[in-house]
């Protein structure tokens, strides 16, 4: 499968609520408790609970602190649960793997590797020939935008280009699931609106489930099928909101449909409330 | 404490059994003569009656004394130079030359120096434990402090802080994590050396109390010095550990 | 044209070598004292070991069982480390044994290993192979420890298996560290060498060194200690080209800004 | 052809030195049997290396061999002697400096004293002259040990108020002068066996042939060693590393140890000093006889 | 000088542009290579000229890797350009100095320091007393949202938290400028929101000069008196936009405000063409 950048998006799809609806991730009664050096218990997540449906888009929106990362953490499979379970295709979930393909808050870039290095290490290891693995990355290294910097080191680049490569790098080895840890935050207004038509791009033509964590309502309600809300820590789910407009969506559509005016508009009111409730612990 | 603690514990004292039971296998099934070898049961039992007379005490006591002092030496030393050098180019560029062509010096070759400039007591000793241990300690400082993440070091310049008291506020602690390993490096390598300066010439310690026994073959009193360096280096190795972890606390690999 | 900074760099340990020597040599003329000759005298003592076929053939043997020697420990070791530093099970299996056996003086089990492993070679091998392993062990270890977790997650994520993870992550990612592991490793091997040498020998630079000691030919015991630092620096300028291809990606930035000058 | 493992040490044993240096000189070395040489700091660890069987052959002091039969299990024989301490010869002395205000043994008291090896071959005889003279080692003096290399800087240092002297460094010290004999081990026994050649017991009982052949080489060596002094310098300066110069102030001279001609090794003087040790509760009391092999010992042709 | 937390803000303020203009920073011809490992030299900046007077606030925009970043860290004082000048207060910049601090984009806390611990380095540097700086030190903390966190250590943290330890650590010390680095870039809408009243509560309070990296076109328009538009790399500096709003700006009002609207609307325009001119590199 090779990826090819591309800038609009006319392409056609049904609705996701159409597709017969099979739960590709289930998580169940989930909490997690952190052993912190003050040597005292600090509960990060209390009891969630929540099914994510093959091929879908879901948001996680929620105040910092509140335990987004950790979440995906735990669907990765790189903590476990301390009580609770999650399970992927109704088995539990024992580890990482990769039909889960994960991109951090912090990037994790492997430092001894060159921005190509990185990229091509997924697919590499996927067993996938030399020669195509490169030209595979190299399609995706331009299509975050980085033409040009294929040689240089993680430790080179900008905060918003780093964020591109671990971006990239998990692109390309084509997980069924991404997790996706504030992927665009670091990056300016208009790399993150091409990113964006980039993603939903590649989300579509692969069917690939995304569970995306944002502190942005704006690009929550653009990309997704599904918005979750969670409070305050410890976090809880607070709403789960459909988001019920049609695809493909184009931006400068969107911004003038009043549904989408309102779902921003409720959401972020909702935050207000959330906030003016649980005081800050 | 006891949460964390006891399963390695456990885990850590199998191996030591292990090794405990091969010799007492090596004994049993005749692959060392008891001459050479004597049974572990033999050393320990000699052990516990050692420990509470004096004389065998004051061994202990002149082993530790110079141990430490010598230990202590090196790492002050060590972690000074090698941050110094790190941190500063001109140190540097004097330092790394010098530490080039003295690290790699057999310094009991020195003893013999050492015994005539110090004499035949503790000095010589500790300078030679001193000698033989700087060194891991200083390159292992020097490696922490020269990759200390730079913001750290920038945040805390932007605070106000005085460029030699970044040394100790920022460079110290970012560079705790390589500075321990180098102690514990320098402590093994302090273990070695100070019971190498007793065997050559001594008139008390642990490596003189060794020699004597080993030359008139009374093996068993041989190994007595032998395990009390050993279980020296495990409890040596627990306060390194609790401290390691006390230090490092605010570090992920803590 | 070479700037001035390069001709400082470049000079610099010739003229500490030479600083070294003037401070020797001014040291032993104060004390007037036998058995620590001036530094020319150990100077010139050297055209006469390094002349000699014999002491030629003697230097290379122990250079021979260094080389044998440190690179089993490297082999052994740094699997070891990296073990013991991303398993908490095998960290603490070991830790404690390593610091039980590794203070113990090998020179006080002589009379046990001879009687497996002779007088010969395997006995001084062993020896520097300890003497290497103890660093190389530690750095590893704290290196592997030191790893960020989540570039360890990454890699599971793509697929690696939890060896692969250890060989094509931990490894690369604490290599700077272990890298410093060796040196000081090759720092020990060069010193161990020689005090392997001290108790029983055949051949090796150990042997001219404790001979002369025995003799009280001083001038010779001080030459040979600079020709063993002189073999310090080649080796480890040597090294440090190994170093600098390996890790050029772990460089700093930004130069120290902390000079005091 | 057979290998026989052998332990020296430095620096009297001229007889083996031939051997080591000169092997052509010697029809069967090379061609019967081979030698592997081992060199060793002191004897002890020489002992040592015998009880665990990693040697054959090896130079041994009188003490040393005793402490490896009492403790070590260790059997072997004396089949050689390299050298001893004759009347008018070098005996092994203790010095102090010119104008130290000891005078007598008995000034000894309260002083710190020099020895090469505590609990060495030597401390037998020194205690006996010392408790003679009515000091007690335990108590009135402070013991260091001052291996033979340093002892004369450690003497001129004042780091210590007497010590040993061995050669050459005594014939180097004697020659610089500022220093002064105050007794040597003669006056406890006039002829003090230091070093001989021990061979395990088993080994020889196993390869008599062997051994035999060794022990001839030996004898053979020493006579080399004594006929040709000349060459016996060369021989010791390439094995020592030690200048002509030096070796030449003291080496098979008046002032040197005594060599027997035919390497053999003096039993009634051994038991002598097995019954000093004895005495002075080193070891527990010993007979001579069991180091005695009936016909491999030297002089053998 | 003690930091009162508050929440919305009832001061009155000159209009920046009314008060005599001192430059308390002065940029001249800047320009930044770097040294690649692939040996070959990268140009960051390029002939950099910017004058910030005193007391203003200037945020910069520009792409992800256009020299953001590398602008702070000259004038910081961390890095000396590779040809040009910076002078704060008619003097050469040499070095770093606690009259202008950082908050960087990678947080840089003190790993071996606790929340507090953190936050309190910077007044204990400066010989506040020990009961002051922490009493100084929690009211920030709180002020952060991070009450309850003390005693955590960074590794203890999310990311959005860091962030704002990183924050308060700089605030703590009363810099007279302050470099900040997307100070908000990992938080969500709402905390992001009252950090910004807080911050522009500071900045009125104490007359601090403030210069703000940040890629959130609404950010800059609703804190600035002037926006810095840079352009794609090798980082030069397009436009300099006045933002001629009045002060004290309350966001509700301002949302409202065609002239925000058009600033907005104009500055993301501009980026638009920007990216349809210089082709990405
Ligand atoms: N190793 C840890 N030890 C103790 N507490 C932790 C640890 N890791 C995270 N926490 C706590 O768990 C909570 C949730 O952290 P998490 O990183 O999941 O938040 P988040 O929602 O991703 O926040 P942000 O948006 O700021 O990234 C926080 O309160 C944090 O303090
Ligand atoms: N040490 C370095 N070596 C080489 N190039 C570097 C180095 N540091 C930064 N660069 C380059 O300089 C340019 C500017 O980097 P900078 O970090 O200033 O960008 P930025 O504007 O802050 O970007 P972002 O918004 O993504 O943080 C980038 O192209 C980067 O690749
Ligand atoms: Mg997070
Ligand atoms: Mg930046």
């Amino acid at each position: 499968m090779k990826v090819v950048p591309s800038k609009s998006s006319e392409w056609m799809r049904p609705v996701a609520s159409q597709k017969p609806a099979f739960a590709i991730i289930e998580i169940d009664r989930v909490s997690q408790v952190f052993q912190t050096s003050a040597r005292k218990d600090h509960l990060a997540l209390s009891d969630i609970s929540l099914t994510i449906e093959e091929g879908a888009f879901v948001s996680i929106l929620g105040p910092s602190g509140c335990g987004k990362s950790t979440l995906l953490y735990i669907v990765g499979g790189f903590v476990s649960p301390t009580s609770g379970a999650a399970k992927m295709k109704g088995r539990a979930i024992m580890g990482p793997g990769p039909d889960r393909g994960p991109v951090f808050q912090e990037f994790a870039l492997f430092p001894w590797k060159t921005v190509l290095g990185n990229v091509m290490y997924g697919p590499r290891q996927q067993g996938v020939r030399a020669t195509e693995a490169e030209a595979q990355s190299r399609a995706l290294i331009e299509m975050v935008g980085l033409k040009g910097y294929e040689n240089f080191y993680p430790k080179e680049l900008s905060g918003g280009m780093k964020q591109r490569v671990a971006l990239a790098r998990t692109l390309a080895y084509h997980p069924e699931v991404l997790l996706m840890d504030e992927p665009f935050g670091a990056l300016d207004a208009h790399t993150r609106t091409r990113l964006q038509n980039d993603l939903l791009n590649i989300w579509e033509r692969d069917r690939k489930t995304v569970l995306f964590v944002t502190h942005s309502v704006d690009e929550a309600v653009f990309l997704s099928d599904k918005v979750v809300m969670m409070s305050k820590s410890p976090g809880r789910i607070r709403e789960v909101i459909d988001i019920d407009l049609p695809r493909p969506r184009l931006r400068n559509e969107l911004l003038l449909d009043p549904r989408y005016q309102k779902y921003v508009v409720d959401i972020e009111r909702m935050f207000d409330e959330s906030d003016a409730a649980g005081a800050p612990s | 404490m006891s949460r964390i603690l006891s399963p390695s514990l456990v885990v850590g004292l199998v191996p030591i059994m292990l090794v405990i039971a091969l010799w007492q296998a090596l004994v049993s099934f005749g692959f060392a003569p008891a001459v050479l070898l004597p049974p572990p049961g033999f050393v320990f039992g000699r052990l516990l009656q050692q420990l509470v007379t004096w004389t065998f005490q004051q061994e202990i006591a002149a082993t530790l004394v110079r141990l430490f002092a010598g230990f202590a030496i090196a790492v002050v030393l060590g972690v000074g130079i090698g941050i110094a050098a790190a941190v500063n180019p001109a140190t540097n560029a004097v330092v790394r030359p010098i530490v080039r062509v003295l690290a790699p010096l057999p310094k009991v070759a020195l003893y013999p120096a050492l015994l005539l400039l110090l004499g035949f007591g503790h000095g010589s000793k500790i300078t030679l434990v001193a000698a033989d241990a700087l060194f891991p300690i200083l390159l292992s400082t020097y490696y922490g402090a020269s990759t200390v993440e730079q913001k750290l070091i920038w945040s805390a310049m932007a605070a106000g802080t005085p460029r030699y008291e970044i040394l100790f506020k920022v460079v110290l602690p970012a560079a705790m994590p390589s500075i321990l390993t180098g102690c514990r490096i320098g402590l093994v390598i302090s273990c070695i050396v100070v019971f190498l300066a007793e065997m050559i010439t001594s008139t008390d310690g642990l490596g003189h109390a060794l020699v004597t026994a080993a030359r008139t073959f009374q093996a068993v009193d041989m190994f007595v010095p032998l395990i009390t360096i050993s279980l020296l280096g495990l409890i040596l190795n627990a306060l390194l550990g609790a401290l390691r972890s006390y230090l490092l606390r605010g570090f992920p690999e803590a | 044209m070479i700037a001035p900074a390069t001709i400082v760099r470049r000079a610099a340990p010739v003229l500490a070598c030479i600083g070294l020597l003037t401070a020797w040599q001014l040291a032993s003329l104060g004390l007037k004292n036998d058995s620590f000759p001036t530094a020319l005298e150990a100077v010139r003592a050297i055209p006469d070991i390094l002349g000699d076929k014999e002491s030629l053939i003697n230097i290379l043997a122990s250079l021979r069982r260094m080389a044998i020697g440190f690179g089993i420990a490297v082999l052994v070791s740094i699997p070891l480390g990296l073990l013991m530093g991303r398993s908490r099970a095998v960290a603490s299996f070991f830790n404690p044994l390593l610091m039980v056996i590794y203070p113990v003086p090998k020179a006080a089990l002589m009379p046990i290993i001879m009687l497996w492993l002779g007088v010969g070679e395997a006995t001084k091998i062993l020896v520097i192979f300890l003497g290497v392993s103890l660093p190389v062990i530690y750095h590893s270890f704290e290196g592997a420890k030191a790893v960020e977790e989540k570039m360890l997650w990454s890699g599971a994520a793509m697929g690696l298996s939890p060896w692969q993870r250890l060989v094509r992550i931990v490894l690369p990612a604490a290599l700077p560290e272990i890298l410093t592991g060796c040196r000081t490793g090759l720092v020990l091997a060069l010193i161990t060498m020689i005090t392997s040498e001290m108790i029983a020998r055949q051949s090796g630079a150990g042997n001219i060194l404790f001979n002369a000691l025995d003799m009280g030919q001083y001038d010779t015991v001080y030459a040979m200690i600079i020709i063993v630092g002189a073999m310090g620096i080649c080796l480890d300028a040597i090294f440090e080209r190994v170093r600098a291809g390996l890790v050029r990606w772990s460089e700093p930035q930004f130069d120290m800004p902390l000079s005091f000058s | 052809q057979q290998t026989i493992r052998v332990g020296w040490t430095i620096p009297a044993e001229e007889s083996k030195y031939w051997m080591m240096r000169r092997p052509a000189e010697f029809p069967d070395i090379g061609k019967t049997y081979n030698i592997e040489w081992t060199q060793f700091q002191g004897t002890a660890p020489m002992t040592q290396a015998l009880a665990a069987g990693a040697l054959d052959c090896a130079t041994q002091a009188p003490l040393s061999l005793a402490n490896g039969v009492v403790g070590g299990n260790l059997k072997a024989y004396i089949v050689a002697q390299h050298v001893f301490e004759k009347p008018g010869g070098f005996s092994v002395y203790w010095a102090v400096m010119d104008d130290s205000p000891i005078k007598t043994i008995a000034d000894l008291k309260g002083k710190t004293v020099g020895i090469s090896v505590i609990g060495g071959g030597t401390q037998g005889p020194f205690n006996l002259l010392l408790k003679q003279n009515g000091v007690d080692p335990a108590k009135d003096i402070k013991l260091v040990e001052v291996g033979f290399a340093v002892s004369e800087d450690a003497l001129r240092q004042g780091r210590v108020d007497a010590v040993n002297m061995n050669q050459p460094f005594a014939a180097r010290a004697e020659a610089k002068g500022g220093t002064r004999k105050l007794f040597s081990l003669s006056q406890a026994m006039p002829n003090i066996v230091h070093i001989l050649e021990a061979c395990r017991a088993d080994f020889v009982d196993k390869n008599p042939e062997l051994v035999k052949a060794y022990v001839r080489d030996i004898t053979s060596g020493m006579k080399k060693a004594l006929a040709n002094r000349e060459e016996t310098l060369k021989v010791v300066n390439e094995v020592l590393k030690a200048p002509l110069p030096v070796l030449e102030t003291y080496l098979l001279k008046d002032n040197d140890f005594g060599r027997d001609p035919g390497a053999a090794p003096n039993f009634p003087a051994i038991q002598k000093m097995l019954d000093i040790y004895a005495e002075t509760g080193m070891l527990p009391k010993l007979d001579v006889a069991q180091f005695k092999h009936p016909t491999i010992v030297a002089p053998l042709q």
